[in-house]
């Protein structure tokens, strides 16, 4: 469905209204239709984008009750600026990277970023480095392979790494680097190859929440944060792509 | 398809439409029929909403209507409420935004009326106010309807702004272009696609609608 | 409702210094051929233009413009009449003559439209949409449209000007008779003699922007000030001659060799020059025969040099020396059996004959 | 501060209303005056890109530009390059967006014009053709004026679609309302503000200046 | 470039049926009451308006109008005066003027536009902006701007209406003599008598939709054919009698009593009822006497009601038994000292006693 994304749930339920980092779509849908079945249920509402606009709306006082960013910070400074308990904040995952090309497509993406080298890949989607999580993993992910130079006259920007995911998958853009979880989602599997990016070679993405001070049901949102780094949780995470946290 | 986001998109462009337009009407005839020099500098200024990136405009919207702000918190006092992230904080971004929608047709339209029938009005007794009501405005149905309609299409389609202050929640601020954008997003292309459509439709019907009611008394060229 | 009308108003296009007493003159009738400066003047009137530095107007009690005064033009209470009627074409006849009664009891506006309607000629009209009258309904919706709030000066720029005779003659009678019921002092313009005869008390004649003769309709067209305003009212024959002397109580002027006779004239000494000023219904034709001694005392044995029909009358060309032009009605015409090479005598009474001293200076239009 | 960006900008607004506008006077002629019923229904047609959200416009324009379309792979084999990311491609996306902003005040401008001056053109001789050029168009200044602000405003806060097509490339695709969210979305409040305080004055400067020009000629109000 | 216009014209507001022979009535004027159908007719002649089935439009051997026939404005070719003159008004005077140029070379046009400019007695105008013309001086362009392309027919819609006299008498001279030098078939819709017969060869006359008449111009004018027509063109005199008999190469009418004599009217029986028109112009009036065998075979002696000025001559409504109006020049005036209650003799030639025949069918207007 769009992107409430919660099945409906019975009268009563319980709701959570999250913020969900864009590279979550598909791992939170599988989360929302298990909470909706629990006892009692918890329906969630969930809204996915770039963690960096959820964190100026969060700041203005938008009306969520867990934050899910692309990264740490965000969360922590939120908690620093006292929209939520120090220790609310959690890691619930570990952000994974995937060079990406479409069906089709000459690159050899087995070689990984190196393969990205070549001009004749054309043009290589990354999420905005400036403010998107993996923007800055991909960016240093570059780098470290040293490709950076060779990539960067033809970088193009999506201002999540979703929309980056999309500029590729459009077959606008040759390539994309983006998060696994994206790759692995049935809307992407299909149309395209990726290979993943070796996790020491980018600062590591991990991706922590919040349940923020103004939540109108804190033990729904309590709730959701012990499913997602509790057993059930980390498992269906772990199958869209995520490292768990301190694996 | 979100039939509820549709409803709140609906909601709220009808909304901004009501309120702008009895705003637009004096604003524009000011703007077009003032013989103070000041009037060119402020149809400028009348017309920035346009200039600023909606989403950027919806960031100052948000900073002004956010708990930091005086004005935010001027409203939480008063209401108990905060005015960002409600449908109410929307309507305010919204007549922000679509102001030049609503006043430029009408200064275009105003400017362009037959100055002899204003005259006329003031001869025979009647205020400015009155020769608006009734001389400048029956005349200006065209301006009337196309400030209408953009003002209403451009609420329907408005995304940055909406994005920014709105906070997409459904039944309350989540708008049916955000709803889009969330199925673009999520690759969900066929629920992209439905509710595109069945926003282009219900749209073609209200422009359509609208289109043939203004039609009555138009210019025509010469037969044939 | 009797006040007096002083302005003086100066616009690049004119310059023109009008008071008019609405008691002794109730309609002032504004004459002047065609850009002269008329509607201007009915314009700053209704302060709809803003006269120049060095104006002034001001009604009854009433300051209009001055320097740093300017009543503006809702609050003048004036009926005005515009030369291209400006119709609110999304009104109906009823809502654009309603369209003034803003102030009056909404109960008795459908009476005061009727009457207004009826006043100019155009009950029919009442339910008609505005787009689609004919130009002359259009002219008598507008005229209704000014009467009906009976505002205090009433301005009419060519009122009856794309009417038919038979209801241009009719609404002038009724509309002479409205106005002088109802009071309202009147400023019209009009290229029509008939018009500015039947109409008007006094006339203004208004030419290149300059008031050049004002005074009550008969003298002004009997007695032109200047050769301007003669050929303005329509003064057929404009000769120059000079004075040659005083008898008889008469001023006997010589025009090209030929001596005329006119009722003296104070300010012509003999020797001065003159314009000699005959209009055409002045001139009678008769059959040659020898001078009589009858009242029109001069008398010129002239040949018809051209006949053309003009209006209800023949417009007689004549050589008598001196050119002459002459109206006369059909049956003389046949009596006389007027074509062109006939012998006739044209007899002038001295007082037909109008003097206007120093030509000179005078600037032919 | 971005100038580059803000040069994007510029240069994207001015072509886009350089190319929409000899493109919409025909439209709106034809809309406006034509006696054909369908024209109503047109007429909202044109109008819908205002009701789409830009971002949802902006994705259906960049599958369309991409590889897995004939218009896509047809201008890839002809050019060697995609039209996505490239000015060229914004141009394309912005002159879509933005045909309703040029169209709508036009229609308005000659559904006012006054009739019998179109017959006057008529009995003289000319074409439609003619009479549009001649008659209808030097009448409908105000009209065209605001088509052009809106649509050179609307373009230069145009956000949706060229985040979607755009790419942020700088110097080529990076518009100013781009780079303004991106310096708001990395907190860096200064440049955003200043970048905004800096195109606000160059808007104002440059819709001043049009509205002036086209004052000359204009209905006012009577005295005073 | 004589050709035949034949049209038939049907709208909701008119049904029209006119033939004109370009050859024989270069001119011809189109006369009327306000809102009879003039302007619509023009309009549909012109292709702007478009008329209903059963219409039919063909100007020589070319066919405007007819089933599923309809050529568009601009093919045409026809010059229109508009009677709202319908300037450009963000052309100057001059690109006025110059608009429906456009098939000639460039060269050539300023010339052509200062022709224009001259015949219509605007020369003076040509460097004006249109914005800001007198009423007057807009209608002189509009003239102008309907002249300059030489179109194959020239439809002017009241050309004159807003001029004042001299400017008017000298315009419709000039026209007079450009019409026929230039051979452009015209139809002028005029409501001045004056005008229509200096203008025009034949006239047209329309009331409530219908062409009543259509003939030269003085035939009409002197023999109307209904008395709807009479009382348009201005017959000033309508009263109804019946016939008593035919003597002396004359018929006998009883009106009220008295005897009338006229020319014969061979349609009318002794018994049958009759309109009898008289002009107020082809009244003579005389000081009382015995009756003289003269050419005017009608004397009757009458009591004057009321005299008033009307344009050049005075209009005098008289009693004699029936009513009469005449026009008297000012001279005749003053010679008979008519005022009221005064003794004359009203004398009207047979040939000016005009019979209109069946008066109970008529529907009077
Ligand atoms: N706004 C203006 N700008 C320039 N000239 C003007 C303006 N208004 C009037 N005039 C000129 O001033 C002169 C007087 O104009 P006005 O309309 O008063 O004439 P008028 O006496 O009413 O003539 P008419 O009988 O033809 O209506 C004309 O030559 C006219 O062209
Ligand atoms: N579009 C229309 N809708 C309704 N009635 C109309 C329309 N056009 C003309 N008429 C009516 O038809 C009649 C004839 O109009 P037209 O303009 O032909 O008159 P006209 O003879 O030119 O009169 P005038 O001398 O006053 O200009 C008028 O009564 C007018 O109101
Ligand atoms: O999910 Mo992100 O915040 O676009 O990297
Ligand atoms: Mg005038
Ligand atoms: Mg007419």
């Amino acid at each position: 469905g769009c992107g409430g994304g919660a099945p409906a749930a019975p009268a009563g339920a319980q709701v959570v209204r999250v913020a969900a980092a864009a590279d979550l779509k598909f791992a939170l849908e599988e989360v929302a239709a298990v909470l909706a079945k629990a006892d009692p249920p918890v329906r969630l509402q969930t809204t996915y984008g770039s963690s960096g606009t959820f964190f100026q709306q969060i700041s203005n006082g938008a009306p969520f009750d867990v934050f899910l960013s692309a990264d740490l910070s965000y969360p922590t400074r939120l908690a620093e600026a006292g929209r939520a308990a120090p220790d609310d904040v959690f890691a619930y995952a570990v952000g994974r990277l995937v060079v990406w090309v479409p069906n089709g497509s000459p690159v050899d993406v087995s070689k990984g970023l190196t393969a990205l080298a070549d001009p004749a890949v054309g043009k290589v989607a990354i999420a905005n480095p400036e403010h998107a999580p993996y923007g800055r993993a991909a960016v240093a992910a570059m780098r470290s392979a040293g490709v950076y130079d060779r990539v960067e006259s033809r970088l193009v920007l999506g201002e999540n790494v979703a929309q980056a995911a999309e500029f590729a998958a459009s077959g606008n853009a040759g390539a994309s680097v983006i998060a696994l979880s994206l790759a692995l989602a049935p809307q992407l599997a299909d149309r395209g190859r990726h290979e993943e990016v070796p996790l020491p070679s980018f600062p590591r993405l991990d991706q922590g929440g919040v349940v923020l001070a103004g939540t109108a049901d804190r033990a729904a949102a309590v709730r959701l944060r012990e499913f997602l780094t509790g057993e059930q949780g980390t498992a269906i995470l772990k199958r869209y792509g995520f490292y768990l946290p301190g694996a | 398809m979100d039939w509820q986001a549709i409803g709140v998109s609906v909601r709220l462009a009808g909304l901004t439409t009501l309120i702008l337009l009895p705003l637009a009407v004096p604003v524009a005839a000011w703007l077009a029929l003032s013989r103070r020099r000041i009037a060119v500098l402020l149809e400028a200024v009348v017309a920035l909403p346009l200039v600023l990136p909606p989403t950027v405009l919806g960031f100052y919207v948000l900073t002004a209507l956010g708990t930091a702000s005086p004005l935010g918190r001027w409203w939480q006092q008063t209401t108990g409420a905060t005015l960002a992230f409600t449908f109410s904080g929307l309507l305010v971004a919204s007549v922000l935004s679509s102001l030049p929608f609503a006043v430029q047709p009408l200064v275009a339209a105003f400017a362009g009326l037959d100055r002899r029938l204003l005259e006329a009005s003031a001869v025979l007794g009647r205020t400015r106010a009155g020769t608006l009501l009734r001389v400048a405005l029956p005349l200006s149905k065209a301006g009337l309807a196309t400030a209408a309609v953009l003002t209403f299409a451009h609420t329907v389609g408005e995304f940055g702004v909406v994005l920014m202050v709105g906070g997409n929640i459904p039944g309350a601020t989540r708008t049916v272009s955000i709803a889009i954008y969330d199925s673009v997003q999520a690759f969900d292309y066929a629920t992209a696609a439905r509710t595109s459509a069945a926003m282009l439709v219900f749209s073609l019907l209200v422009l359509t609608t609208l289109y043939s009611l203004r039609r009555g008394r138009r210019t025509r060229w010469p037969r044939p | 409702m009797a006040a007096t009308l002083t302005a003086r108003v100066r616009r690049h296009v004119c310059d023109l210094h009008l008071s008019i007493d609405t008691a002794r003159a109730p309609v002032t009738v504004l004459f002047g051929p065609s850009g002269a400066g008329k509607t201007t003047l009915l314009r700053c009137l209704a302060g709809l233009d803003r006269p120049e530095p060095g104006s002034h107007i001001q009604f009854g009690d009433h300051l209009w413009d001055a320097p740093r005064v300017h009543v503006p033009t809702r609050r003048r209470r004036v009926g005005y009449l515009f030369q291209d009627h400006a119709l609110f074409p999304h009104l109906p006849v009823a809502g654009n003559v309603g369209y003034g009664l803003h102030r009056m009891p909404r109960r008795q506006r459908p009476e005061r439209i009727r009457q207004a309607l009826a006043a100019a000629d155009a009950a029919h009209l009442h339910d008609r949409p505005t787009r689609g009258l004919s130009g002359g309904e259009a002219q008598r919706v507008a005229l209704a449209r000014a009467l009906a709030p009976r505002p205090q000066l009433l301005l009419l720029d060519e009122p009856l000007s794309a009417l038919d005779t038979p209801t241009r003659t009719r609404l002038r009678g009724d509309l002479r008779r409205l106005l002088l019921a109802t009071g309202v002092p009147t400023i019209v313009v009009t290229h029509d003699r008939t018009e500015a005869l039947t109409l008007g008390d006094h006339i203004a004649v208004v030419i290149d922007g300059r008031l050049h003769q004002h005074g009550p309709v008969d003298t002004v067209f009997n007695r032109p000030a200047t050769a301007a305003v003669a050929a303005v009212v329509g003064v057929d024959t404009i000769l120059t001659g000079h004075v040659t002397g005083h008898h008889d109580d008469l001023t006997h002027i010589d025009v090209a060799g030929h001596v005329l006779h006119a009722t003296p004239h104070r300010d012509l000494n003999p020797g001065d020059r003159t314009l000699v000023c005959i209009r055409a219904d002045d001139i009678a034709l008769e059959l040659p025969g020898p001078p009589r001694p009858a009242s029109p005392r001069n008398q010129l044995p002239a040949v018809v040099t051209a006949v053309h029909p003009d209006g209800p009358v023949l417009r007689v060309s004549l050589d008598a020396g001196i050119t002459l032009t002459a109206y006369v009605t059909r049956p003389t015409g046949e009596h006389l059996d007027l074509q062109t090479g006939r012998q006739v005598t044209a007899a002038i009474k001295a007082t037909a004959v109008h003097l206007i001293a120093h030509p000179a200076v005078e600037r032919p239009h």
